[in-house]
This record gives structure tokens, sequence and C-alpha cells, in this order.
């Protein structure tokens, strides 16, 4: 098959999780953007190891790679994401805006609720 | 890419097909025999026969959390150790002290969350 | 000292050794379970002792009895004598989808109308079969065991005590009216049995 | 297109065994459960000694009525039993019961045994959430929390045995195993055997579905057919489990005459273990959601742990 | 085209599309859902590319343990059933136009770059165990070593974030 194929998926995965990441206002929504991203560029590194047939295989090694650190953040992302639902009760991205400029403080204090 | 390696995954795929198959038939066959008179109190969420109070959802300790991450951080080591037990016993030694690195370090992680009291239930 | 894990094995031994005995199961259907007596079964009912007097419905702490009852005029029997009135009892009814088996009913019951007959197979598929109307609840009445006797010892009924005090007192008067002073009449509640 | 046909063929049997095993285990249970604890259990389906009890029940089951409730996530409520119930049949592709008698042994067999089997648990949460039940919800983490604690002593003495046998084919395994592995290899046989036990959510590891307190976990709102898929799943996994247990520990096939009797040997200790699961069910109370995780991570995973040191140390000084 | 070539592009319609729906679904736990979908069916490509044991990994550590992650996430904090209409930021327009850029500009360099090249999958090596084994072991230890000194971290920054005490006590409170 040609090797434009599997590049081809791996590209619409990422942009899709770009979109995942931009459009989403949960928080763990956003990670499953971010987990797109990171399936997209495993499809790369499948695909061109697949091609290249080095013996270091190092597109399937760093697939490998790439899917514990993967699992990593998600884990500590997750545990943040937690920790600001204790705290705030609510995950919404947009509305957790203590560490942005104080533009619009009255917005900010409504949002901080 | 050797020849047997795809045809091995067919009886994969033809039983997940006839997996998906069974399932099927077994609704269908039921489909065809049971009855349905779904009236008001039966739908309602079960609350041991008293109305349901509130919605479904209920706080619940984050507590559970911790567990769930040590377990990935442990699954994800445990990802090269199978790997790595088909070929340890040709590289000797040295081989099994990289992998006593690996997992000591994460073995400190436990440690770590075992000294905190994160193993101890509150 | 105790190993770790011998409770753990005692866990296993225990079930195991279980296993491999006869089991107790009584099969029921099949062969009839030996009923104790005085065993709670079903409620029968003794028409003729009910005076509609309602102390059991009242008493029923799961409301399961239904009783209605009119006056009926019995007219005098002797010239210028008053009419009588008596009650006719025109339904008597236990809802056994209700009774909770206390044996309330049958204990307060003044005039023994109402008796535990071990009978228990009255299952039924439709709820409202299970309210036994009194033709039902009399038909029951002949599953009630005798009583059983009493055991060697025990202190006789209350009845048959005062009975028997009366019988006494009786012969102490026929005694002294013999020695010659005129004897009281007896007093009357002898004639209380036990049914 | 004949490679097709003979997959098909591996498949149907496969399918039996699925549809057949179970049932097997289920009236074991039925039987040794009420036996010990000097009762009868079944005694009517079937004329002698209730052995079609499972098939009356199946019967009714696919008579009754789907109940789906009215706040619960339809779509999710309907699949998740089938999502709870097909990992295990698939495993039960790659376990082999004889020399060459096998679904289709696969270079990762083992990885991929550890790997579908924990797609099952996605069923159960999702019958936990979409039931839009507290109870199930609950029932549902409690599922998850459980799983994640359990899952990791169970994927570490699997590891360990694929480092003594030096290959993750679940026939190699069978191939390498020597009796004395029994010794070598005991405390990941407890390990696994408690570990799987867990999964399957079996007493007394039933704290996601203890129905003293939380009425029946994640199943809570299921009925009819669909409850019996849970229930089937349960007992295809303790199949898997007893099954792996053999061929992983027990040696499989291995046995006096294993070329002539080698899968009923298999099947024996496959009896055998589902047997002791039955036991354990039997002899012990359930454990407390904090005596569950402190089982497994502070008495399995550092067992686990050891048995994986003993293990490379052995191999390696052996080679 | 061979059975290979169209079970590639049938799974890759699936997981493009459950990828869709990840990101556009209203409800929250219908979006892990579909990730598991679209995991399961990348899965499917890595073994069409003979990367055998990689693609089980996905089905071990992204099925087994990130999406059990997240759901267990989803179900603490907060998932009801039915829609959710307020899962979009208001920005959703600008969004999707910047996703578009993104992936016309790699698709294009993709396309572009490599449109006359052929995918040998007869001849590739299959990825199985032992070959992995054998290439991370050898040849890629030092970034495997380093990688438990990541995991270490990421262990102990979580265990650190999940004792750490709210300020102020939490809306519903704890039980």
């Amino acid at each position: 098959m040609p090797l434009w194929w599997p590049l081809l998926l791996g590209s619409l995965l990422f942009s899709i999780g770009v979109y995942g990441v931009l459009a989403r206002r949960n928080a763990v929504l956003v990670l499953m953007g971010v987990e797109l991203m990171l399936n997209a560029v495993n499809v790369n590194f499948v695909a061109f190891d697949a091609h290249l047939r080095s013996a270091v295989h190092g597109g399937q090694t760093f697939a490998l790679f790439v899917i514990v650190i993967a699992a990593a953040e998600i884990g500590l992302a997750l545990a943040i994401v937690l920790l600001v639902f204790r705290t705030h009760g609510h995950i919404e991205v947009d509305e957790l805006r203590e560490l942005g400029e104080a533009a619009e403080p009255a917005e900010r204090s409504e949002a901080a609720r | 890419m050797s020849d047997g390696y795809l045809a091995g995954y067919l009886p994969l795929a033809v039983i997940l097909a006839v997996g998906v198959l069974l399932v099927v038939a077994m609704f269908a066959g039921n489909r065809m025999l049971r009855p349905a008179h779904a009236t008001h109190e039966k739908l309602l969420p079960y609350e041991c026969g008293v109305d349901p109070v509130g919605e479904g959802w209920a706080q619940t300790h984050v507590r559970y959390y911790v567990y769930a991450y040590l377990y990935v951080v442990f699954a994800v080591d445990a990802v090269f150790l199978f790997p790595w037990a088909t070929v340890f016993a040709g590289l000797g030694w040295v081989s099994v002290g990289e992998m006593a690195v690996f997992i000591g370090f994460i073995a400190v992680g436990l440690l770590y969350a075992w000294r905190k009291g994160v193993l101890t239930w509150t | 000292m105790r190993f770790p894990g011998t409770g753990l094995a005692k866990g296993l031994a225990v079930t195991m050794r279980q296993m491999t005995r006869r089991s107790v199961t009584a099969h029921y259907p099949d062969a009839l379970p030996d009923l104790p007596p005085r065993s709670r079964g079903v409620i029968a009912l003794i028409e003729e002792n009910c005076t509609s007097c309602m102390l059991c419905a009242r008493e029923c702490p799961s409301w399961c009895i239904y009783i209605d009852s009119h006056k009926d005029v019995v007219p005098a029997t002797t010239e210028g004598g008053r009419d009588k009135s008596r009650n006719v009892l025109d339904r008597f009814a236990i809802d056994f989808s209700l009774c909770m088996y206390c044996s309330i009913c049958i204990e307060v019951c003044p005039f023994d109308a109402l008796h535990w007959s071990p009978e228990f197979e009255y299952a039924e598929l439709d709820i409202r079969e299970l309210t036994h109307e009194k033709d039902r609840l009399r038909e029951w009445m002949w599953t009630v065991p005798a009583p059983s006797a009493l055991d060697p010892h025990a202190e006789p009924a209350k009845e048959l005590g005062a009975a028997e005090k009366a019988a006494d007192k009786a012969r102490a008067a026929d005694l002294s009216a013999a020695e010659g002073a005129p004897a009281p009449p007896p007093p009357d509640n002898s004639a209380e049995e036990a049914p | 297109m004949s490679d097709l046909l003979e997959a098909l063929l591996r498949v149907l049997v496969v399918l039996v065994a699925f549809l057949l095993l179970p049932l097997l285990v289920g009236q074991a249970e039925h039987k040794a459960m009420a036996h010990m604890q000097s009762r009868v259990g079944p005694m009517y389906a079937g004329m002698f000694h209730g052995w079609a009890q499972l098939v009356a029940d199946g019967v009714k089951f696919v008579q009754k009525e789907d109940v789906v409730p009215r706040d619960a996530d339809p779509a999710v409520f309907r699949i998740a039993p089938a999502v709870a119930l097909l990992p295990y049949f698939v495993v039960m592709l790659v376990i082999p019961l004889g020399p060459g008698l096998v679904g289709q042994d696969l270079d990762v067999g083992l990885f991929f045994v550890l790997a579908v089997m924990g797609i099952g648990v996605i069923g159960t949460l999702m019958g936990g959430w979409s039931s839009a039940n507290k109870f199930s919800l609950l029932g549902g983490i409690r599922v998850a929390a459980q799983l994640m604690a359990y899952e990791l002593p169970f994927v570490l003495v699997g590891a360990s045995v694929a480092m003594a046998a030096g290959t993750l084919s679940l026939t190699g395994i069978v191939e390498e195993w020597q009796p004395w592995w029994l010794l070598w290899q005991g405390i990941g046989l407890v390990v696994f055997f408690v570990a799987g036990l867990a999964e399957l959510q079996r007493p007394p590891f039933d704290m996601p579905v203890a129905d003293a307190e939380i009425v029946f976990g994640p199943y809570t709102e299921y009925g009819g057919l669909r409850f019996a898929l849970f229930i089937l799943a349960e007992y295809a996994g303790i199949v898997v489990l007893s099954a792996l247990t053999a061929v992983l520990f027990l040696g499989g096939w291995r046995g006096p005459f294993e070329d002539s009797l080698g899968w009923l040997w298999t099947l024996v200790k496959t009896f055998l273990v589902a047997f002791v699961v039955i036991w354990v069910r039997v002899a012990y109370p359930r454990m407390r959601e904090d005596q569950l995780q402190r089982l497994a991570w502070q008495g399995l995973v550092p067992l686990a742990l050891l048995q994986l040191a003993l293990t490379a140390v052995g191999v390696v000084a052996t080679a | 085209m061979s059975w290979v070539q169209v079970l590639f592009v049938l799974l890759s319609l699936v997981a493009v599309a459950s990828a869709l729906l990840v990101v556009t679904t209203s409800n929250l736990v219908h979006a892990a859902l579909w990730l598991v979908v679209t995991l399961g069916s990348i899965a499917g490509v890595f073994l069409l590319l003979a990367a055998e044991f990689v693609a089980w990994v996905q089905v071990l550590i992204y099925v087994g343990a990130v999406v059990v992650l997240l759901l267990f996430a989803l179900m603490l904090t907060r998932a009801p059933t039915g829609r959710q209409d307020d899962l979009n930021v208001g920005r959703v327009v600008p969004a999707a136009i910047v996703a578009v850029l993104v992936g016309a500009v790699l698709v294009s360099t993709v396309v572009a770059g490599f449109h006359d090249v052929q995918l040998d999958l007869e001849r590739a090596v299959v990825g199985s165990a032992s070959v992995t084994g054998g290439t991370v072991f050898r040849l890629w230890v030092l970034p495997f070593e380093v990688l438990s000194v990541l995991l270490l971290a990421a262990l102990v920054g979580a265990i650190v974030l999940s004792k750490l005490r709210a300020d102020e006590p939490a809306e519903a409170g704890e039980d």
C-alpha cells in the first residue's frame, strides 16, 4: 500500500485532536484530544518503521515509549483535574483563571465562585 | 513480514465476528420471546423500594484515584517486562541489572507511597 | 505458636468436612415436614363461638381481619318478656397476604373462636385469593389437632383448678350439712368447662 | 478459502467450549457450595440431581422482559453486557488444551490474554455508569479500583512465567514447563490465583457487588438476558482464569500419557482450580475495601516483585 | 487492492469517524467510549503495519488502563447520563478553522512528500515480542532507564497532588 495512507490517517487524527484540545472546555475531554494527537504520532512512527525496516526498529520502540509516557502523562493530568474538581467543584478549563491576567475582575470573581 | 503472521490473526477476526453474532442471536431470540409491559415504576432507578432521591450521581472520595494511578505506572513497566522475558536469558546478568534498576526506581515510588500513607485507608 | 494462614486453612477444612457429610436438607414436597405442635400455619374459625365482639379485628397489628355483623332480634319466648337481641356474623375474613402470624387474635378471642391449624400449603396464584372468607376459615377447623397433653407435673389449667376448688368447697359443705348445719348453695362457676 | 474454513472450525470448537464449560462450572458450584453448607442444591430440573438447572435458567432468562430504566443511557446500557462477555470468549481462542489442540497459538499469546482480559472491565464500568443509579455508580467505581489494584500483581507474575519459559506463547510455556516449577513459581501461582479471583470479583473479593450494602453493584438495574450475560461473563471468567492457572503454573497437558491424554490433563487441572475457586467462595467472608487494597498493594505486589527477582536469578543462573 | 489494504482502509475510516465523535459528542462518557473504538482500531492498524507487540501494548495500556482511568475520573467528577450542552467553549469555529488548517498543512506535506513511496509490508520485519525485546534491551537501554526516572517523578507528583489538602472545603463535600 502507498506509504501516505497511514500518514494521512495520522494527519487526520492529529488535526481532530487539535480541534478537541481547542474546542472542549471539560478538562477530561481536552486530555482525550491530547491522546488522539499522541496516537496520530504513533501511527506515523509505526508506518515509518515498516517502511524503513531499520535494524534499530526506532519507530516501534519510540511508539512504545510514547505510549508509556502518554500513560504517565494522562495519569498525572487526571490527578490535577481531580484536585481542581475538589477545590472548585467543576473542571471547566475556561473558568479556571486564577493564573491568567486579571483583565476582567468582575468576571473573575464570578468565575471563582 | 513472515507469511504466517497475519494469517495467524485470521481466527481472531473470525472469533470476533462469531462473538458479535452470538450476542445478536441471543437478543434476537429474546426479542421474539419476551413480553414488554414497561410501567412507570419498573423504569424508575432502584433505590430499595422508595422513590429515587436526587440524581444518579453521588460524590465519591478521590482516594480511589491514587491506586488507579499507581496501577498505570506499574502497568507500563510490565509492558517492558514481557519483551524482556523473551530475550534476557541470552543477555545475561547485565540485562537483569538493567531491569532491576528500572523496577527499582518504580519500587521506590511504591515505597514512597507507602511511607506517605497513601496505601493506608483513611 | 500460630502460623500465619492457619485461619485460612481452617476455613477450607471446615467446608470440606461439611461437604463429605450428609446434608440436612428436608426434601419438602416429597417428604412432608414433621411439624411441632402448635405450628402456626393458618387460622381456623369456629363460627358458632364467634360473638362478633371485634376484639380480634381491633387488636390485629396488620389490620387483616374483616368482620361484618348485624343485630338480630329474637322474639321473647315467654309471655310479656323482652325481646332479646344478638349479633349475627355476616362476614369474617382474614387476608393472609397481610397476616404476619403473630397469634394476637387467637390469644385475645374470649370465646375460643379462632385456632391455629398447622396447614401451610395454601399458596395462590392471585393475591386476592389469599383473603379467606368464613366458610373457608371454618373448613380449616377440621385440620386443627386436639390440644396436646400437658407435661407431667404441670400445673393444671386455670379453669380446671377453679372447678376443682369449687368441687372441694361443695364437698366440704356437703360434709358440714351432714353434720346438721344448713348448707350454702354451691357456687355456679363449675359450669365453665374447658372446651 | 480453506484457511477461513479451518479458522471457522476452530472458532466453532471454542464456541462450544465457551458455552459448555461455564455451565459445568456453574452447576459444580451449585452442588459443591450446597453440600459445603449442608444443603443439596437444585434437585428437580432434568430429573437427576438437577443437572439441567442452568439450562432451565437460560430458558427462563431468554423469556424475560428487557427493562431499560428511564434515566439510563440506553445505548451504553444495552451494549455493556456484551462488552463484559466477549473478551473472555476471545481469550479462550489462545488457551491450549493439548499439544496442537489450540484455537490459535499466537506468538504474543500471554500478553494478548492479559490485554484482552483488561477490556472486560470497561463493560462493567459502562453498566455501572449508564444505569443512572447510585448503587451502580458506586459499584462501578469499586470495580475500577479493585481491578486496578489486582491487575498489577496478575500481570507481574504472568511476566514471571514468561521469563521462566523464555516465550510468550502459551503452547511454548507449557512445553518448557518442568515439575519443579511448582516450587520455583509457587509464589507466582498463589499470587496469580488470588489476583485473578479478585479480578473476577468473586467472593471473598466481591466488594463491588456486595449485596448487603450496594444491592448488586454495577448490575443493580440489570435483569433478564442482559443480567444473564453478566453472570455468564463471570463464569466464563472462572473458566479462563482456571485454564490460565493450569496452563501457566500447573503445566497444562503435561502428565502421564500426555501424548494421548494431554487434553484430559488440561481439563482435569482446570476443573481442580475451578473447584478451589468455588471452595474459597464458601470458606471465606467478604473482605472490606481497605483490606482489599492493602492485600493488593502491601501483600501481592511485593510478593510478585519477589517472584520476579527469583525467576530472573533462576533463569540467568541456570542458563 | 489486497485484503490487507481493504482492512486498513476500513480500520482507518472507523478510527477517523470515532475520533470525530470523540471531539464532537455531547456526552462525556460517550466521548471516552468512542475513544476506546478509536484506540482499538488504531491497534488494528498497528497489527496490519507489522507492529504486533505495539498493537497489544496499545490495547493493554490504552484500552485497559488509560481509558479506565478516564472513565474513573469522569465518574468521580460528575458525568450525568444524557446530553450536556456546555461541553464546548464558545470559540468552536476558530478552533475548527485552526484544526482544518493544521490538517491541510500536514496532509499536503505528507502527500507531496511521499505520494510515490510504496510501503512494502511483505518485507517488513514483524515487531514480535522477542524482536522488540532485542531492540529495546540491546540498543535502547539508556532511554529505557531514563523512562523509569520519568515514571518515578510522575508517581511522586501524583502522590503529592493527592496528599494536598484543599484550602477551601469542596462544594459537594467529601463522603
